[in-house]
């Protein structure tokens, strides 16, 4: 386990290394001209000549890599030439948002998608697979910004049951903050109206946000349940008389657990890659919309920062993942 | 049985008894198929849909919308009789610019996954079949690439390349092959300790012909699944970036961008954004049900015994 | 339009913006009058007198949600672009000037009680109040205004560039507690507008300089705290979640409506639907860019309305005049007349002003008389097409603009449409804002068509020279966006050369009308339309009073319960 | 006469499957009384499997239907139980022992927890322990007293230290291990019939003759009845007091081990036990079975040996052959018995 550990920790560096030269590669590629940009319209060429020293750019490529480097390690990922603030404490500040509805999302995701996938891996080939398997696919297929605008439509202004956009109510006062998740946050200083406020502001993204996870996990773990099906240990299990519902409830259950623990950081990943487009939406403040502008407005700095961001918030959760999954499966966790 | 290979129909039956597993599986795996309704389905609406795609701009009611035509005076008009999907913001007609729309849809899936195959099938086959240091850094970089989520990386990608439909398609393109590169570097690993490789190998055979005549055709079946399932989210990929504003190039009418329109004129004029998504989830769907269909086809633990 | 004369000062401003009278007689008359209006604007201030008008009209002040269209990222006072930023800043910062009474943009007191210029409009005195104090408490002196310009110029950033081309760091002294000296490179008789456009938020020196660190004059803590004295203080402030404003209820200014706001919460809101949305479902008080195509469905609630102004947001279709077939005067002819405007208002519902000439109506020298006026006139567009190279059409061109605004995207439309005709063809080519920037930098990457909008100070010879300065994109850096018609004529950059630094009025508007009347004869671009800006707000507001800027001034409103 | 334990009568099986349906098994017969030791044997998929597993009806349906005939348990028909009653018969009187002990134990549970789940289950109390009901005082005694009771089990299979490994998860433990283990959950309920699917196959050579030794010990000691499935006729030799020898879908040939290999007298068998090398096998003399078995999906009419017999004759297509007393308690079904 140490040793493993130790050789996944060992990897991280090699992976980071290789993240960030895509990243670099792509910024570098970018046209036009966004120290013009920043310095903006009537800016003069001392202005401009200051911002390409500022930023380097007057550095042989290798150099400017080497100096990008040099930064990330300092903690100094680069400032953003939109807003004018230093990258990285903004990148904590959205990600605080984009791992609210990350999680949120998942775990709706999880709570939906692991009983879809028991009860179609249960009347295998009748109609709860089939809907199961509609569910699913219908899920993956359905663009998700549509579904998103679709769903402001129906609940935010034809039925007005819940807010469209935003994460907190402009009317209450908006909670302080300690680590950045409104739901913790609210928990914490015992505010449960405004519990109940940013609840309601996370659902509707949420929502959209699981579709995709729910699509995985009941695809994936009712294959994963049939195979176990075809397993002996189903076949013992019945020989020895245990009850149908309590070989589900109790054995199956446990194994798809397992299954679903080691797909926990692909899942993850799935919803984080859309969380782009929910939060463009959903006018969610974090990670995905903070990426979204840069693109638009080439803020190179920033498209490189959050893309590395995002690998790394990856690469630290497929560690952790595994990790779990180590610790809950006791095939690997007593060899 | 005779034994001229020249004769065509004995060289039919040949073929047939050399294969007559393999063809024993596909008529299996057929039979499966189509015992799945939604399987079918999807096969269907692909079929409709291309159907619409070839024919779509001869018969569209309004074709001139679709290259330029405006009519402000008819603007934001509800869906009627003359206008099914009513007319979007310069008055022209939407069920007109939503089947157009679907050319070129399919026109950008097979772009992107063309050259994300032929990306992802070289660096994989080359991985596969050489092995060590190359292996290690394609399939790193790989893993690398594989690493960002969603569209994160052609999303910067794209915005970097700059804007219009060929960026976007490049850096959806560029994005798309390590899946391609892992599927294709596993079967090679898996193919080239089999019999056939070695045999082919003893009597002299060269090394890419090998893999181009031995290797790669066995690989072929799970390529066509995956892209069958990667269709459909490369058209939403696509029209992902063109609601971000990314990747679009009017008058040419693309779903993304025309969702991405009818957004401002909600709740009022829903029509121009609803109409694009329903068309853009049925094509999808479409693709997705026939892939996790071609999957169970193709996919020999799914087939009864 | 709104023109509201009451106020001496003000008529006295739109004399001198339209030409009636000189900048001297303006200047001596406004140093007159100004002694009368500071000490209107200062009676509410003077400790005897408790300030809030408010308490005095009886109405409780409420908390106001904006829907603003964009996040105030920064509010380095040295560094600032977003309207969204100014506009904030407005009212945690006070300026020299205030202009936020009413359009077009009159000058008013603000810090600055009284100032004047030398004969040769090289040397500016500047008269601050000793009513001011920071929210700390600290009394704001004229070493702190001297130091906000100083630190704005040594900074570079952003809307330093105007100010940069007149002064330096140590042209700008604080020669005692209440005055402050610039010293012009060069003469500028509109300085005093200049900067009242630039609106440089007066900084505390020594919060700054308190909170430097490594030499940056305390940027990295004024990026968001505000060191400042306005009507308003910095409340609950999270970068991207959440901005509110305190009211200072003892604002040394006063308070100048019948009542005044506690609270304002700027809610970042980027989708225009949603804004709207937001509007009417009351989760916001007051929105601003509304689109154009919700106006009536927000005046058909009776509780809410959708106030639509015309300022100095001016759009452009700008023609490479280098390169490529616009480089044909004929050519651009042409297109100017082939331009459906009726067509384009339509499809703006009418709320458009059409423009007539370079400069928008309300820029002092305006000339609404002006020819060519540019009408869609087919007949006359064939006409210039026979006389050009490309009577057969047969080519392409392109009509780049920023994607996603479909305003720019509707005139491409129609002018691809009107092309058609003539087998022209129009690429309609959507690029980010920053790729247009980027290609407008010189004439081989320039596009053959941009949709760009301008915005300039209410000042002639800003407008006039930034456009249509050669020097303006034939320079080593590459030329601005709002060069990218890359126009060159020799004539015209001798008069703009005078019309930079002459101090006569007279001779600055013979300069103004002559320089129209030349460049629209050459169309170098094809002026379309000064843009709308909508406001929405709940009726409850009260005293909003449009000023040229896309925001509000919350100073000067309140809402009735 | 000895107590007749399971009465299988012309019971017939299709299999429906994508290919179309395949008539597993066609008419089977097979007895078992209270004290043997029936050795099953048979060429794979010849149907050996599924008889076995039809007596506590443990095969899938679907793709399984029964289409003919019974299955008697003590006198009762088990095609015809509820679920409940079947749970019950296989939790007390029927214990199974699977070919593949790699698979047969749930990797995720410690074999404790499955163990104490299966006795509990025998006793009818696992639902009443389970769940909510769990840290009951009465629930933790009876796991406590199903645990002593595991231990004691283990012990018996012969796992050495069985209070500490009882404990330890299934892939700690050899194959062998594994089987022993299963063994010792099959014999929990002292079930009346142990069904022993190819309880060696999968293992060692070495490991393959201990687990053989403990089944015989046990039936030695606990009084079982077993069913022993194996495609090894010398295992049967060894082990068993009676052979049933099974081609596609039909037992050809049963009777006490001695008497049969004596006197094999279905040409299957016959060809059978030439196939087997012994140490009077003389060289170049050792014969197998020619021809392969016969599609189920379309069997041959009559006997389904006739295409591959040496002796086939006219009538065997005719009909499916009569099953014949030769000698006593000695059947055969071929029609060279029938004059």
């Amino acid at each position: 386990m140490l040793r493993y550990l130790l050789n996944r920790l060992l990897w991280i560096p090699v992976v980071l290394i290789l993240l960030s030269l895509v990243t670099f590669v792509i910024s570098r590629l970018v046209p036009g001209d966004p120290v013009k940009l920043a310095a903006g319209p009537q800016a003069r060429p001392e202005q401009i000549e200051k911002m390409i020293e500022e930023f380097g750019l007057d550095r042989p490529l290798p150099e400017q890599y080497l100096r990008y480097m040099g930064g990330l390690l300092q903690g100094d990922w680069g400032y953003s030439i939109g807003n004018r603030r230093a990258v990285l404490p903004d990148l904590l500040t959205y990600f605080a948002a984009t791992l609210e509805l990350t999680v949120v999302a998942t775990v709706f995701g999880l709570l939906v998608g692991i009983p879809l996938a028991v009860v179609a891996a249960r009347w295998r080939d009748r109609w709860p697979d089939h809907l199961s398997r509609f569910v699913s696919i219908g899920a993956v297929s359905v663009p998700v910004f549509w579904i998103a605008i679709v769903l402001q439509l129906v609940f935010g202004q034809l039925l007005q049951w819940l807010p469209v956009s935003g994460r907190f109510d402009p009317r209450q006062s908006y909670p302080q903050s300690i680590t950045g998740i409104l739901l913790l946050d609210t928990l914490l200083a015992g505010n449960l109206s405004g519990f109940w406020t940013a609840s309601r502001y996370l659902l509707l993204p949420a929502l959209c946000q699981s579709l995709l996870v729910i699509a995985l996990i009941t695809r994936q773990l009712r294959g994963d349940l049939l195979d176990m099906l075809r397993k002996d240990f189903v076949m013992v299990a019945r020989a020895n008389g245990i009850q149908e519902r309590i070989l589900w409830s109790r054995y199956l259950m446990k194994n798809a657990m397992i299954a679903t623990v080691s797909m926990l950081g692909f899942l993850i990943g799935f919803a984080l890659g859309g969380s782009v487009l929910i939060e463009f939406v959903f006018d969610w403040p974090g990670i995905g919309q903070y990426a979204t502008k840069a693109a638009l407005l080439l803020d190179f700095q920033v498209i490189m920062g959050s893309t590395l961001f995002i690998g790394v918030v990856v690469v630290v959760v497929n560690l952790f993942t595994d990790l779990a999954y180590r610790l809950v499966d006791p095939r690997i966790r007593f060899s | 049985m005779a034994s001229s290979v020249s004769n065509p129909s004995s060289r039919l039956a040949r073929w047939r008894e050399d294969h007559a597993s393999q063809l024993s599986d596909l008529r299996r795996g057929l039979f499966r198929f189509a015992r799945n309704r939604l399987s079918l389905l999807g096969l269907w609406i692909v079929v409709a849909m291309l159907a619409v795609a070839v024919t779509g701009s001869t018969w569209v009611p309004f074709p001139g919308d679709t290259l330029g035509d405006v009519h402000m005076d008819n603007r934001l008009q509800p869906p009627n009789a003359t206008h099914w999907f009513g007319t979007d913001d310069a008055g022209r007609d939407v069920f007109t610019r939503v089947i157009v729309a679907t050319r070129t849809s399919f026109q950008v899936g097979l772009i992107i996954l063309g050259v994300a195959i032929s990306i992802g099938v070289t660096l994989g086959a080359v991985a596969g079949y050489v092995g060590g240091t190359p292996n290690q850094i394609i399939m790193r970089l790989t893993d690398v690439m594989l690493t960002f989520p969603g569209i994160f990386l052609p999303m910067a990608l794209a915005a970097a390349l700059g804007r219009g439909m060929v960026p976007a398609m490049l850096a959806l393109s560029v994005t798309w092959w390590p899946g391609y590169c892992r599927l294709v570097e596993a079967q090679m690993l898996k193919v080239r300790e089999e019999d056939f490789v070695a045999g082919a190998r003893a009597i002299g055979a060269s090394r890419w012909r090998v893999i181009f005549r031995h290797i790669l055709p066995n690989t072929l079946t799970a390529i066509v699944v995956k892209a069958s399932m990667d269709f459909g989210f490369a058209v939403l990929a696509l029209a992902s970036l063109g609601f971000i504003g990314i990747g679009i190039q009017p008058p040419e009418p693309d779903w993304g961008s025309m969702i991405a329109l009818g957004r401002r004129f909600m709740p009022g004029a829903w029509w121009i954004s609803t109409f694009p998504g329903l068309f853009m989830f049925v094509m999808v769907l479409g693709f997705n049900l026939l892939g996790d269909g071609l999957r169970d086809l193709l996919d020999p633990n799914a087939t009864v015994k | 339009m709104k023109r509201r004369l009451q106020n001496p000062t003000q008529a006295l401003v739109a004399d001198f913006q339209s030409g009636r009278i000189s900048r001297r007689q303006f200047l001596q008359t406004l140093a007159m009058l100004s002694g009368g209006v500071a000490l209107a604007a200062c009676a509410p201030a003077a400790p005897a007198a408790p300030p809030a008008a408010s308490s005095a009209g009886g109405i409780t002040p409420q908390v106001m949600i904006y829907g603003g269209s964009q996040d105030i990222a920064s509010i380095d006072p040295s560094d600032r672009t977003d309207y969204s930023i100014n506009a904030v800043m407005r009212q945690m910062y006070d300026r020299l000037f205030r202009f936020e009474g009413g359009w077009p943009q009159p000058i008013e007191p603000g810090l600055a009680q009284d100032w004047s210029a030398s004969e040769d409009a090289r040397e500016w005195t500047f008269q601050i109040t000793d009513q001011a104090k920071f929210h700390d408490g600290t009394p704001l002196t004229a070493e702190d205004v001297a130091y906000s310009y100083q630190r704005t110029l040594r900074a570079q950033k952003q809307r330093a560039s105007l100010l940069m081309g007149y002064l330096d760091p140590e042209n700008v002294v604080a020669t005692d507690n209440t005055t402050v000296k610039m010293t012009l490179k060069t003469p500028y008789g509109n300085f005093d507008r200049l900067l009242a456009f630039l609106e440089q938020p007066i900084v505390s020196k020594k919060v700054a300089m308190d909170n430097d660190q490594g030499g940056d004059e305390g940027a990295a803590y004024l990026i968001d705290h505000e060191a400042g004295s306005g009507p308003f203080a910095q409340g609950n402030w999270q970068i991207g979640q959440v901005y509110e404003l305190e009211a200072v209820p003892d604002y040394w200014q006063g308070w100048p409506g019948a009542g005044r706001l506690a609270k304002v919460v700027w809610r970042k809101t980027e989708d225009v639907a949603t804004r709207k949305t937001g509007l009417l479902s009351g989760d916001f008080d007051m929105a601003d860019t509304i689109s154009v195509n919700d106006i009536e469905e927000i005046n058909g609630t009776g509780s809410h309305t959708a106030e639509v102004n015309f300022g100095l947001l001016a759009g452009y279709l700008k023609m490479n005049t280098q390169e490529g077939p616009t480089a044909d005067p004929n050519f651009r002819k042409f297109l100017a007349h082939s331009f459906n405007r009726q067509a384009f208002s339509d499809s703006q519902m009418g709320y458009v002003k059409l423009m007539t000439g370079p400069l928008p109506e309300g820029v002092p020298g305006y000339d609404p008389n002006l020819e060519p006026q540019y009408p869609y006139d087919p007949e006359l567009a064939k006409a210039f097409l026979d006389q050009s190279a490309y009577k057969e059409g047969g080519i392409d061109i392109d009509f780049v603009y920023v994607s996603g605004l479909d305003f720019e995207e509707a005139a491409g439309l129609i002018l691809l449409d009107e092309l058609k005709k003539y087998n022209i063809t129009l690429n309609l080519v959507p690029k980010n804002w920053p790729d247009i920037v980027g290609a407008c930098s010189a004439p081989a990457t320039g596009p053959h068509i941009g949709f760009i909008f301008d915005q300039f100070p209410p000042l002639a010879d800003t407008w006039l020279v930034e456009k249509y300065w050669s020097g303006s994109w034939d320079r080593p850096t590459g030329g601005s966006f709002q060069a990218c018609s890359f126009y060159r004529n020799a004539d015209v950059d001798l008069l703009l050369d005078e019309l930079r630094v002459t101090t006569d009025a007279a001779r600055a508007a013979e300069l103004v009308a002559t320089l129209q009347a030349a460049i629209a004869g050459e169309a170098p671009d094809v002026p379309i339309y000064v843009s709308p800006n909508v406001v929405g707000y709940n009726k409850r507001v009260k005293g909003y009073n449009y000023f040229g800027d896309i925001s509000v001034d919350f100073w000067r409103l309140w809402m009735e319960g | 006469m000895r107590e007749l334990l399971v009465d299988i009568k012309a019971l017939s099986l299709e299999m429906v499957t994508l290919d179309g349906v395949a008539r597993v098994l066609n008419g089977v017969n097979l007895t078992i009384h209270r004290g043997d030791l029936v050795g099953l044997v048979g060429e794979t998929g010849c149907g050996k499997s599924v008889t076995a597993m039809s007596i506590p009806q443990l095969v899938p349906q679907p793709p399984a239907r029964y289409s003919g005939g019974e299955v008697r348990f003590l006198g009762e028909n088990v095609l015809e139980k509820s679920e409940e009653e079947l749970r019950r018969l296989r939790s007390r009187h029927i214990g199974v022992v699977f070919q593949d002990p790699m698979t047969g134990l749930n990797p995720v549970f410690s074999v404790e927890q499955q163990m104490v789940d299966a006795l509990l289950s025998k006793q009818d109390l696992l639902a009443a322990t389970a769940w909510g009901r769990r840290w009951l005082p009465s629930s933790r005694m009876q796991r406590r007293h199903a645990q002593e009771r595991a231990i004691a089990l283990l012990r018996r299979v012969g796992i050495p230290e069985p209070e500490k490994r009882i404990h330890a998860y299934p892939h700690e433990f050899s194959g062998g291990m594994r089987q022993r283990v299963l063994i010792a959950m099959a014999i929990a309920g002292r079930p009346d019939l142990l069904i022993a699917d190819e309880p060696t196959t999968a293992l060692d050579v070495s490991v393959q003759a201990q687990i053989l030794r403990l089944i015989a010990e046990l039936v030695r000691e606990i009084d079982l009845t077993v069913l022993l499935i194996t495609h090894n006729i010398g295992l049967v030799a060894q082990l068993c007091n009676r052979i049933a020898v099974m081609y596609a879908g039909h037992v050809v040939e049963s009777g006490p081990v001695r008497s049969i290999l004596r006197e094999p007298q279905h040409p299957y068998t016959r060809g059978l036990l030439q196939a087997i090398v012994t140490e009077k096998t003389r060289r170049g003399t050792l014969q197998g079975v020619p021809g392969s078995v016969p599609s189920l999906y379309e069997p041959p009419p009559g006997c389904r040996f006739a295409p591959r017999c040496r002796e086939a004759r006219p009538q065997c297509t005719a009909a499916l052959p009569r099953s014949i007393q030769t000698a006593p308690d000695h059947q055969v079904a071929c029609v060279l018995y029938e004059e």
